[in-house]
């Protein structure tokens, strides 16, 4: 049992990446500070990360097409994120609010 | 014959629609009108040289014209054509259409006071797309006229309606768009069932009607409710039916005419074109349920009508009414009943076009159609009373009128019927309907007596009798009433031929 | 060298775009406010030479380039035309936004351009990687153009679809990354491939609807779908355009391949792609009728619309695509038809409210005739070019077996609300009112009434004589 | 010479129809508005109608059993024809005469009586339309052509009787008299298609589906053979209703009493003497078809005596003039029926003619009563007129010696009735027969003797009457007087089978039927004309007076029940039916809110949506996995 628990293998992998990606998704959803909503989101793409990692090493022939995958990710996530907070400053400079609540623009 | 042009006949009101918008008219209002009535009674005399060329024993389509373009025809990838011709059926459907059309055009004079070049223009693409959907050789072409023939409507209801037209318009259009969806959805499962078992792309009705009668019962019976539902929206069959009062109820006199009196009869059209002639089988199957829903039709719309307080509703009742007998006709799936539907629409046509001309007439003088209101106009519209007194009696179905022909031929149809070995009580259904003798009789005379008759009210003594253009509408009418309900053969001689064709295919 | 031959075989649209893009930024730089026009037939003239170029693009036999992660074919080359020749048309709307922000003209072409080189790569692609990138490419640009009107409206609308853009990415990736688990592969041919020797399982199935949910996110369709309202208000309605159709119209290019190649095994994905469509059609086609703002209709409306595509895509066959395929053409023209009376609108001082368009048909009469011609189209009324599309894609979705038909009657009920809200606007534009000054717009914005006219005159003669491209669509569906 | 003359007979028919039309154009397009052109164009028609009916009849005289059919299909579908044409025989000649004489007589009347009315025209296209229709009706060669024309006399009659419109009174019983023949009409058609249908399937003969008189005998066998009992009875009995209706037989008799709102020729023309004959005509034409089963003849008769006896009561208590005439028709029709059920053939028929003109008469008479007191209508505020209008009196006191069975035509025929309900053993017909005299003779003198006998109890000096409205009632007079010597002849020219009407040892029932008619006549005179108080039975005569509450229950049935259901109905329609429709577009509406309600704005809810979406889906492929799985599993075991 202990061993099971200790024994590292894809499985552990994929469900960590599943319970990260949960949580991010989670947070998305009910975090109040915008920043923190956009902590979340990288809760899941760190959690996909992870998946295609673990995926690419666990195969028995390392298949570099998930490591590239990854790193592609990474990089288009950070440009991502680089771009919310431009917008995120250029908002927060009207509306002076970190709270999603008060972005409701389009409420009926 | 060759140089008659069924094409022409389609489609030169949309043109004149078209024509209508040049400089040439501005605004002129009475330019307009005259050039409308001009072209419209033109249209007439040429929908009459059809007649006159017309040969009813030839068993196939006569007049039969395709449009192509560029050398492909419609929708070449699907087989879909557009292509035209003409039985005795849509002949006769066609004749009614144009004539009908002329007389709303002249009764349009009193009626319509704004937006005129529009008005005309609309009048002109619904009857473009009515003319499409009788001529229509093809199923898909049949719903492309049948579709398009709501915009019109929209706009000819919503914009020079009273009361509350638009919602009404509404209304109709989205009821009819129900329905048109389910006939859809019931011809693409006719047309891929022939696809898949005979191999050839063809939405073409004769040759889908070489195939369709030996589609598998099942089938048969399901397409023929999907396609049911969508020709008893526009009949109207019962509990489909609550569009009709609203629209008729709002709508300007004119378009209530041709509402009632051509756009009712595409449905039963339908019912002939699809149910009968290429799904006999199903239909055969489902008669025993519509003798039911035709007496409803009949019986219980009498009833509703004798309670209603607007002119114009009990007139729209009287309609749903008159449907039921036609449709009661079409299920008796013999010759006499089916001739006496065929006829029965006709018949419905133009009197329901003079009953809603006389309501229209009465209600631009005093600007009320609630009973309640009205009374005694007999004394100041003596001329007025005489048309309605026929027009009432034509549709109580007196003899040598033009209401009874279709009615008898009905009843003794349903007795002659072979319907009974489907276990369907028809004769006793037949004794129930002609009860409508009664019912009928009861609602139209609460009409005539409650408008004319009594004492009048002292706000209407001073209203004037018809004018000429009217007169001339109601006169025309009153003539084809006479006329057909003396000499019924002149229209029964041109579709007998082609109802016995079309009953030969059911195997009874 | 195989590289620069796949460029020249292949890629040469893209690499001219690229070129334009970085002309424009360079000219950004230098950039006198003097020069805005400058900006704008660049453009034009960058997708036009695009356009040109397509027909230099070898597609005999299916070629694969750039070790198997792009494809091009007919069905490519085809997306990629209709890709350009919408943005064409688009690009002559965008005349107002450029006019607000003189200094930005040239970003704003570059973020253009930049989005169709995202999409025309979208629809080339042959691996979930290169997939990815794509979506992302077209995705930073339509940030920045979403965000490009003043005010904090539009910020806002961005950082929703931004987020939303992430979260549905990311979910997205996670199903792909399953299915890398699965096949080992990202590559489409490899994993359709691979499920040739094995049974697909649930978790295939899972992987296979959450790509499609990610991708659900830019068709606008449920579960990723409330935003579109939001940012199609909050957006420039030149910028809307642009998101209803190119991102649209490429993102239905790849998840056809994707149903028909990596995703094609898994039958539960098609009963779920239906539930999703057709819950779309009802909840846009429901919220629709509440709708007193043009833009956000036209959300609803595009909404819908991507459904019944969406329906028909799912249940997956060549005649179905070709329906698909020609939906689509008829769609474009008469969405580009509809957003070019807004824009008109707009330009003449009109607000977005419905209310406002009283009278028009009688101080506008050809201009409302064009725009009831496209709302007609969107409708399905016979003699547009939605009608026969309809008719074509009803008959692709019954086709396809009994099983959906109570699917197709329920979107079919679903079509009748959408019949309420079209003519709702036909309506108040035949309204005669007293209280809205009837204003005849001022034929300034001569570009958008000529795209308007264009776009109603193809409505109606796709309506009339679909046949050729009925045909073309046919051929273009039997190639994948 | 003969052939060709009979082979004109249509015009008799077309002529009247021509005149119709021409009056009527002529009002719509304003041309003729002359009213002596117009009484002289309708005089003239239904003048060559006399002439015609006078030569054919003598042509008949002359060739016995000569029978005259012509016709041409109407309607033709396949080898089902239903024919419209003329056909002339004893009963039709008879019928004809009857009709173009008291019709001319009673269009001379209406010259006069009718000149100073607004719509003189009206009235004249209308008795032109009424007489087309008639007469097409008598020259009816089948069943068909005969319901064509019963609809047209009912839509005549139903215009005279509303002719003053603006009368409600008037256009109400225009209203019910229409309604309930159109019962009636109902039960004919039923019938007519039923017979047409049976012969039409059944038998060899196609020809035979237009029900042609001239071979009801062939048909009725057919129809007998091809039918149970009880079809046939019901087809019979379908056929019956027409008739009941037409002659205001007892359920549907109430419209006769109130059709007398219409101008008084109308009442004398149509409502006594020529339409509401139209039911014993038919019978008489349907006779062979009836006579197989002595089920449907007791019915007629029964159903005739029942009339007979309670509006012969009814009669007794009225005090409007023309109410009284008008029941007393409604009696008598009672009695021919009760004749052709009996068996009777050729009394009831006789019958119909000699009643046709004494009646017309009495209603001429009661005419020339009213228009000289102003329209007074009510006898108690009349009485002593025989000296102001002593011609009147004398023919009035002839009518009523004829209608009581004493002298004259009347005689004759009651004599022939009861000696036909002797001959066959009707007893309890008979008696009821001698009620139904005793009555007759009572309430005629009564209003005899209130009328114009007595003192005058009105307010104006009574006018004068012209000189054509004399005329008239004096040629009618003469009619009345003298028809009885040609009962002879009628009963060898019109007769059922062979077996012509004994009436040699008659001395019996003539002494039995003249004294109850005295008995009758001294009743009156001592109640009436003595003054002699006796007591009222107060039930009694109430139920008299308001006609046993008939009416009231009709009433009560038409503007209640029948509204009722037609108010459920439309409630139905409203509320149910069309409230379904709008139900479905409030639900739209409703779902339309909460989708716009859940459009919060904020873009985390957004998610959370896609999120609860994403786990019903798995989780609904998750259980349906597992169902598929375990149902795979229990399979795999088993």
């Amino acid at each position: 049992m202990i061993e099971l628990l200790f024994d590292i293998g894809l499985y552990h992998y994929l469900i960590l990446a599943l319970i990260l990606f949960s949580i991010g998704f989670f947070g998305a959803i009910v975090a109040k500070n915008m920043l923190k909503v956009l902590i979340s989101v990288e809760f899941m793409l760190t959690a996909v990360n992870i998946n295609f990692i673990a995926f690419a090493g666990f195969f028995d022939n390392i298949k570099l097409s998930g490591f590239v995958f990854s790193l592609f990710y990474l990089a288009v996530g950070a440009v991502e994120i680089a771009i919310a907070l431009a917008i995120f400053y250029l908002m927060f400079r009207t509306k002076q609010s970190v709270n999603t609540e008060d972005y409701n623009c389009g409420k009926e | 014959m060759q140089h008659l042009s069924v094409l022409i006949l389609i489609f030169s009101p949309l043109i004149m629609s078209a024509i209508l918008f040049t400089p040439f008219f501005k605004n002129n209002e009475v330019r307009i009108r005259r050039f409308s009535k001009g072209f419209a009674s033109l249209h007439f005399l040429y929908s009459l040289l059809f007649l006159v060329f017309f040969n009813p024993l030839n068993q196939g389509i006569s007049y039969y014209e395709e449009i192509k373009f560029f050398g492909t025809s419609w929708i070449q990838p699907l087989g879909f054509k557009m292509a035209f011709g003409l039985d005795g059926i849509s002949l006769l459907m066609v004749i009614l259409t144009s004539f009908i059309f002329l007389l709303a055009l002249i009764a349009s004079k009193s009626n319509i006071r704004q937006k005129h070049k529009f008005y005309y223009s609309m009048i002109f693409l619904l009857q473009t797309a009515v003319l499409g959907v009788f001529c229509a050789r093809d199923m898909f072409l049949f719903f492309m006229f049948w579709e398009l023939e709501l915009v019109p409507m929209y706009f000819l209801i919503g914009q020079w309606g009273g009361g509350n037209c638009k919602a009404s318009a509404m209304k109709f259009v989205l009821y009819t768009f129900l329905g048109s969806l389910s006939m859809l959805l019931g011809m693409l499962l006719l047309y891929f069932y022939n696809f898949s078992t005979y191999g050839t792309m063809t939405a073409d009705f004769s040759a889908i009607s070489v195939s369709s009668p030996e589609f598998p019962i099942f089938l048969q019976v399901f397409i023929s409710i999907l396609l049911l539902i969508g020709f008893a929206v526009k009949m109207p069959i019962v509990p489909l039916h609550t569009w009709l009062p609203d629209a008729h109820t709002d709508a300007p006199t004119p378009v209530s005419m041709i509402l009632a009196a051509i756009l009712l009869k595409m449905g039963a059209f339908g019912v002939i074109r699809f149910n009968m002639q290429l799904l006999p089988e199903g239909f055969q199957y489902l008669v025993p349920l519509l003798l039911i829903f035709a007496l409803i039709n009949i019986i219980y719309t009498a009833f509703v009508a004798y309670a209603q307080m607007d002119l114009k509703k009990i007139v729209a009742y009287s309609s749903i009414s008159n449907m039921g007998i036609v449709l009661l006709g079409l299920c008796t799936l013999n010759l006499i009943g089916f001739s006496g539907a065929v006829f029965q629409m006709v018949a419905h046509g133009i009197i329901s076009a003079g009953l809603f001309m006389l309501v229209g007439i009465i209600y631009i003088r005093t600007k009320t159609r609630e009973i309640a209101d009205l009374g005694g106009l007999g004394d100041v519209m003596p001329r007025l009373m005489g048309f309605g007194i026929i027009l009432s009696l034509a549709s109580v179905g007196l003899p040598l009128l033009i209401g009874f022909v279709g009615e008898f031929l009905v009843f003794l149809g349903a007795f002659n019927s072979p319907v009974d070995e489907l276990s369907a009580p028809i004769k006793i259904y037949s004794v129930i309907a002609i009860s409508v003798l009664v019912l009928s009789a009861a609602y139209i005379l609460r009409l005539l007596h409650k408008t004319f008759f009594a004492n009048i009210f002292e706000k209407w003594s001073k209203i004037n009798d018809i004018t000429n253009h009217e007169f001339v509408v109601l006169f025309a009418l009153i003539l084809a009433v006479a006329f057909f309900g003396v000499f019924p053969m002149s229209i029964l001689d041109i579709i007998q031929p082609i109802l016995a064709n079309i009953l030969e295919i059911f195997k009874i | 060298m195989e590289f620069l031959n796949n460029i020249t075989k292949i890629m040469l649209p893209e690499i001219l775009l690229i070129v334009f893009i970085f002309i424009q930024i360079i000219l950004s730089m230098f950039s006198d406010t003097k020069f805005y026009k400058l900006s704008k037939w660049l453009t034009v003239l960058g997708i036009f030479l695009a356009i040109s170029l397509c027909s230099k693009v070898s597609i005999d036999p299916i070629y694969y380039g750039f070790k198997n992660s792009i494809i091009s074919d007919n069905y490519t080359i085809f997306f990629k035309f209709l890709i350009l020749l919408s943005s064409f048309l688009i690009v002559f709307l965008t005349k107002k936004v450029i006019m607000s922000r003189r200094d930005n003209a040239f970003r704003f072409n570059a973020l253009l351009l930049t989005v169709i080189l995202g999409s025309l790569i979208l629809v080339s692609a042959n691996d979930f990687l290169t997939m990815f990138i794509a979506m992302e490419t077209l995705g930073f640009g339509m940030f920045f153009l979403i965000a490009f009107e003043k005010g904090h409206c539009s910020k806002e609308a961005t950082l929703k679809y931004l987020v939303i853009s992430a979260v549905a990415s990311a979910v997205f990736l996670f199903g792909v990354s399953y299915m890398y688990g699965i096949t080992g592969s990202v590559n489409f041919s490899s994993i359709y491939d691979y499920f040739l020797n094995n049974n697909p399982t649930l978790l295939y199935s899972m992987a296979a609807i959450f790509i499609t949910c990610g991708l659900a996110f830019k068709l606008g369709v449920i579960p990723f779908a409330n935003w579109i309202l939001d940012v199609y208000e909050g957006a420039n309605t030149s910028v809307v355009t642009f998101l209803s159709i190119v991102p649209k119209v490429a993102m239905f290019g790849i998840l056809a391949r994707l149903l028909v190649f990596p995703l094609s095994y898994s039958f539960e994905l098609t009963f779920i792609l239906v539930v999703i469509s057709v819950a779309t059609a009802i909840w846009a086609n429901c919220l629709a009728i509440r709708q007193k703002n043009i833009k956000r209709l036209l959300a609803c409306s595009s909404s819908a619309n991507a459904s019944y595509v969406l329906f028909a895509a799912a249940l997956v066959s060549v005649f179905n695509l070709s329906t698909v395929l020609f939906y689509l053409v008829a769609y474009i023209f008469m969405n580009i038809g509809v957003f070019a009376a807004v824009i008109i609108l707009e330009s003449s001082e009109f607000s977005n409210k419905l209310y406002e368009f009283k009278n028009f048909a009688y101080t506008n009469p050809v201009f409302t005739l064009c725009f009831a011609t496209c709302i007609f189209g969107l409708a399905g009324f016979p003699i547009t070019a939605g009608f026969i599309s309809k008719i074509y894609l009803f008959s692709a979705i019954s086709r396809s077996g009994l099983i959906f038909l109570p699917f197709l009657m329920i979107m079919m009920l679903t079509i009748v609300v959408s019949v309420y809200y079209y003519l709702r606007v036909v309506k108040f534009m035949f309204e005669k009112s007293d209280n809205v000054t009837s204003e005849v717009i001022p034929h300034k914005v001569s570009s958008a009434i000529v795209i308007l006219y264009c776009c109603a005159a193809i409505t109606v003669i796709l309506g009339i004589c679909p046949s050729k491209i009925i045909e073309i669509c046919q051929l273009m569906a039997y190639n994948i | 010479m003969e052939g060709t003359f009979i082979n004109n007979i249509y015009t008799v028919i077309l002529f009247p129809l021509w005149v119709f039309l021409l009056i009527i154009l002529g009002r719509l397009l304003n041309v003729i508005q002359s009213r002596r052109v117009i009484s002289l164009l309708t005089l003239a028609s239904t003048l060559y109608g006399v002439i015609f009916a006078v030569v054919t009849f003598l042509y008949m005289l002359k060739t016995p059993d000569y029978v005259y059919e012509n016709s041409y299909a109407f309607l033709r579908i396949e080898n089902y024809t239903l024919n419209f044409g003329v056909f002339v025989d004893n009963l039709s000649v008879i019928m004809l005469l009857v009709v173009t004489t008291i019709s001319f007589l009673v269009q001379l009347y209406s010259t006069n009586y009718m000149y100073k009315d607004r719509s003189f025209p009206r009235f004249f296209a209308y008795l032109n339309l009424f007489n087309f229709s008639m007469i097409g009706l008598v020259l009816s060669p089948n069943l068909f052509q005969n319901y064509v024309f019963w609809e047209l006399v009912g839509v005549s009659s139903y215009l005279l009787i509303g002719f003053w419109y603006k009368k409600p009174s008037a256009a109400d019983a225009a209203k019910k008299a229409f309604l309930m023949n159109r019962i009636g009409d109902f039960g004919l058609l039923a019938g007519t298609i039923a017979i047409s249908y049976f012969i039409y399937r059944y038998s060899d003969e196609a020809s035979l589906a237009t029900v042609p008189f001239s071979n009801i005998g062939n048909i009725g066998d057919y129809l007998y053979s091809y039918t149970n009992d009880a079809v046939f009875v019901i087809i019979c009995v379908l056929l019956l209703f027409g008739s009941f209706a037409k002659s205001a037989q007892f359920p549907l008799h109430t419209w006769l009493a109130d059709a007398m709102e219409g101008p008084t020729p109308v009442s004398a023309l149509i409502h006594s003497a020529t339409m509401v004959a139209a039911g014993v005509y038919l019978i008489a034409r349907l006779y062979p078809l009836y006579s197989l089963s002595d089920g449907v003849m007791n019915f007629i008769a029964i159903i005739g005596l029942i009339t007979a006896l309670i509006c012969a009561y009814f009669a007794i208590t009225q005090n409007d003039l023309k109410r009284i005439l008008a029941y007393s028709t409604n009696s008598q029709l009672g009695l021919m029926f009760l004749a052709l059920g009996a068996g009777a053939y050729t009394g009831g028929l006789f019958h119909l003619v000699t009643h046709a003109y004494f009646k017309s008469m009495l209603f001429l008479c009661s005419g020339i009563v009213i228009h000289s007191l102003a329209h007074q209508q009510d006898i108690r505020f009349m009485g002593g007129l025989r000296k102001y209008l002593p011609l009147t009196a004398a023919c009035y006191l002839i009518a009523c010696i004829s209608i009581s069975g004493l002298l004259f035509s009347g005689f004759c025929s009651k004599e022939m009735i009861l000696s036909g309900l002797l001959k066959n053993n009707h007893y309890i017909f008979a008696v009821g027969f001698l009620i139904v005299a005793l009555m007759t003779a009572f309430y005629m003198f009564r209003s005899y003797f209130v009328v114009f006998e007595g003192d005058f109890k009105g307010s104006n000096v009574p006018l004068k009457s012209p000189f054509l409205l004399n005329l008239s009632i004096s040629i009618l007079a003469v009619f009345t007087v003298f028809l009885g010597i040609f009962q002879k002849g009628f009963e060898h020219f019109i007769k059922f089978g062979n077996d012509i009407a004994q009436s040699e040892n008659l001395l019996n029932p003539v002494f039995i039927s003249v004294s109850i008619a005295v008995l009758g006549i001294f009743l009156a005179f001592v109640i009436y004309c003595k003054k002699n108080k006796i007591i009222k039975p107060k039930i009694l005569y109430q139920l008299s007076y308001n006609r046993f509450y008939i009416d009231n229950f009709y009433d009560f049935l038409s503007k209640k029940i029948y509204y009722t259901i037609s108010n459920i109905c439309a409630f139905i329609d409203k509320y149910l039916v069309d409230g379904l429709v709008i139900l479905a577009g409030l639900n739209t509406r409703a779902l339309s809110w909460v989708f716009s309600k859940m459009q919060t704005g904020n873009f985390q809810s957004y998610l959370a949506y896609a999120v609860i979406f994403l786990a019903i889906s798995f989780a609904v492929l998750m259980f349906a996995y597992t169902m598929i799985m375990q149902y795979a599993f229990l399979s795999g075991v088993s």
